[in-house]
Order: C-alpha cells, then structure tokens, then sequence
C-alpha cells in the first residue's frame, strides 16, 4: 500500500478537505452571484477545519474532558478544536460583514450579479473619463 | 492500520458533505443553495462529533444555524434567482 | 466565457493533484504517536486541572491559557457588528436626506 | 407573519431556548459548550421571536439602546477582569496567580476568572448576533 492511493485511503479525512477546497475555490471562481461566492468561501474555510481537527485527533481517543481517577485515558490533542472555535467565530463575523456589503451593492445597483456590477461600474467610468475630456 | 466503525461513519458524512457541496455548483435558486447550507454545516457537526470534539460541534451547530438565517434574512431583501 | 470555466477547472484539477500527493506524506491519521501530540498537548493535559481548576481543557486552553487570543477575536466580532452598522445605516441616512 | 400555529410554539418553546442557552454558557467549564455557542443560543431565541412576532415587536422588547450598551460593557468587562490581576501584582489576565479561588473541580463554582469570563463572552456575543439580525432583517429602510 505504498502507491498514492493507499497512502491517501490511510488519510481520508485530508482527502475529503483537498476535494471540498478545490470545489469551494470552483464555486468562488465560476460563479457570478455574490452569495455562490460567499457560500463557497464557507466551504474553503469549513476544508482548512477538518484539516486541523483531523491532525489532532487519536484513532479511539477520549474526549479532551477530564473524567476523574483513570489514569490509562489516552486525550486527544486540545489545541486544534481551541485555534478552530476561534476560527469558526471568525468566520461568522467575516460573513457578516461579506452579506452587509451585499445588500449595500444591491441598493446601489440593484443587482447581485458579480459580471453585471462589473459591467456598469465599467460603463459609468468611460462616461466620466468622456465627459472630463 | 484497521478502521473502526467511527471511521466508515465518519466516511459517509465527509461523503454527503461532497456531494451538498457539488450540489451548490448546480442550483439556481438561492434560497435552495443557502437550505442545502445549513444541511452542510449540520452534517459537519456530526462529524465533529465522531472526531471527539464536542465544544466545536455545539459551536458550530450555532454557528451554521446563524449564518443561514442572516443569509435568509438578506435574500428576503434583494433577489432570489441567480442570474 | 465557456473557454474561462473549463481553464479554470483545468488548473484548480491541477492543484489539487499537486496538493493530494503533499498530503498523502503527512503522517498517518489518528495514531497516538504522531508528532502534533507533543510536549505542548502534554502540559495542557497533565497540568490544566491544577493550574486552572476547570476540567473541560477546551476551555481552559481559549479562556486561560490563550485569554489574550479571545480577547482580540470578541474585539474581531465587535469590530464586525460595527462595520454592519454603519454600512447599513448610513445608507439610509443619505437616502432621507 | 401571523400565523396562529407558530405563536402558539414559539411561546412554548422560546423560554426553553434561552434556558438552554444560559446553561451551556454557565455550565462551559465542566462539560461540553463554551461561551460562544451559548451566547448564539440566546441570541437565536430573540431572533426567533422577533421572526414569528415582527420585528417591531421585537424591538419594543429589546431596543438597540440596551444592545449597544451591553455589547460595549461586555467587551469592557473582559479588560476590568484583566485589570484585576494587575491590581493584585499579577500579569493582566492571569487566573491563579491573582488568588482567585479555584474552587472544587467539577462543580459550577469552580474556575475563579474563567467563569466570570465566559458569562461576559455569552452575552456580547448574543447581542452581537442580535444586532446583526436588526441590521439585516430590516425590511425596507
């Protein structure tokens, strides 16, 4: 089981992040619509989590709480789940802030379509350059 | 190297959260996309569960329940259908 | 635009074969032995009941051990509550007047 | 929204929520839970009313003067605690070497700073999440 595919079945769960990474940089970058894009940054950031707490996980591990006199418990490693509840209010705010400018640029625009955005900001700067000139 | 039980279930989540999230690349409707969200970040929550970390999957059970319902909220206020 | 997509897919494919034959060399997952369980990991889990006193160790790490690292990520969601605010209801503001 | 069915279990539900969320905020130290997912909890349950009854509602029951206010002092509360040690000629934040008591482990009293801690944490962040949702649920502005 030396070849790239048994050493990848051995570490399925960084596998499985690589593919949601990959589809999640798919969606970001072929989609038009700013909530595709948003909801595609979620799933590169929920990837990078399972990468972490895959690390720091024990095969058969006990649940990082203490439980008393037993002294044979193997824990598993509490500091990944520590860095990645940071992270997950991290990415709370980060989406927050991401859907606040959303309904900003549908205010002024009046549509979530990245390409269309691109298009009459495009149209308006050709017109003030004309006009100046 | 022997896989337990946890393992092959552990499996099949990290499967259906492929599949949810190859399922966001083909819906049109935005509100069917931001549904299938928060089945995605509920599946996670299972698998946080098998990988014993339970502080992060209470977290992130809130979490994902409130990212969906702000992301409701907005698409109630601008346009359902993507272009 | 098609011809962008299918680029697009082409490379991010590439990327991910380059990224999987790097992971596939990182250690096998859910040994005990690997090397992220270190000394680190060690002192928190031998030593976090007597110098703490909680025996959730989770906690013990984000609100004793790194209190100055969660002190900085509410002042991160504050900053981003905020920053929702004053987008949206200045807006608002300039459309009424 | 006015539908019969859904007041009628929002009423039963909602107090059970926010119970619930209290709890895991109090309860972060000895098991499962933290502060961050309690102080959602608790905001998910006033989100809750404030969908099923209107946001106006809503917003007589909590205004966003009480929101801010509680949202500024919890991240201030977070410092006094910290100054707390410095007073007593310990680093800023420090748990133990302040004095606090440390108390019986396993019991809801123990932990000394973390506890006061978490209870801060748990309500800026329910505001937080609050605030969020008067941002962006208003309808038309």
């Amino acid at each position: 089981m030396k070849t790239l595919l048994g050493k990848l079945v051995i570490n399925y769960p960084y596998l499985f992040a690589v593919v949601l990474f990959i589809i999640g940089t798919i969606i970001v970058l072929t989609r038009d619509n700013l909530f595709k894009k948003l909801i595609g940054i979620n799933i590169m950031e929920s990837a990078i989590f399972i990468v972490f707490i895959a690390a720091g996980n024990i095969r058969g591990g006990a649940v990082p709480i203490l439980d008393g006199g037993r002294a044979d418990t193997v824990y598993i490693n509490p500091l990944p789940s520590a860095l990645m509840l940071t992270g997950i209010v991290v990415s709370v705010s980060v989406t927050a802030f991401a859907l606040a400018l959303i309904i900003r640029l549908y205010k002024s625009y009046g549509t979530t379509s990245a390409r269309r955005i691109a298009e009459m900001r495009n149209e308006v700067l050709k017109h003030d350059s004309s006009h100046q000139s | 190297m022997h896989f337990t039980s946890a393992d092959y279930w552990i499996m099949v989540l990290l499967l259906t959260l492929v599949i949810a999230s190859l399922s966001m690349l083909f819906i049109k409707d935005l509100l069917h996309a931001v549904i299938v969200f928060g089945v995605y970040s509920l599946i996670m929550a299972l698998i946080w569960l098998l990988m014993n970390t339970p502080d992060l999957a209470i977290t992130e059970a809130a979490a994902g329940i409130c990212t969906t319902v702000l992301m409701m909220a907005v698409i109630f206020r601008t346009s359902r259908k993507e272009e | 635009m098609r011809i962008r997509k299918l680029l697009i897919i082409i490379v991010a494919l590439l990327a991910a074969y380059g990224i999987l034959v790097a992971v596939a060399e990182l250690p096998p997952y859910g040994m005990a032995d690997n090397p992220v369980h270190n000394h680190v990991s060690e002192r928190y889990i031998n030593k976090a009941l007597d110098e703490t006193g909680v025996t959730n160790m989770v906690t013990a790490i984000v609100l004793d051990y790194r209190a100055y690292d969660t002190m900085f990520e509410t002042i991160v969601l504050f900053t981003a509550a905020l920053a929702v605010v004053i987008t949206l209801k200045v807006s608002k503001r300039k459309e009424k007047g | 929204m006015r539908d019969f069915i859904l007041k009628r279990v929002a009423v039963i539900i909602l107090p059970l929520m926010s119970i619930y969320g209290f709890y895991v905020i109090l309860h972060g130290h000895v098991s499962p839970g933290g502060s961050f997912a309690g102080g959602i909890i608790v905001g998910l349950s006033f989100i809750t009313y404030s969908t099923v009854y209107g946001l106006e509602r809503g917003k007589v029951k909590l205004p966003e003067r009480i929101l801010t206010l509680v949202e500024s002092y919890g991240t201030l509360w977070y410092g006094i605690m910290g100054i707390v040690g410095i007073l007593k000629g310990a680093p800023f934040l420090s748990n133990k070497l302040a004095g606090f008591n440390l108390g019986e482990p396993g019991s809801l009293t123990s932990g000394g700073l973390i506890s006061l801690l978490g209870i801060g944490v748990g309500i800026r962040v329910a505001s937080t999440i609050i605030t969020l949702f008067y941002a962006m649920g208003e309808e038309e502005s």
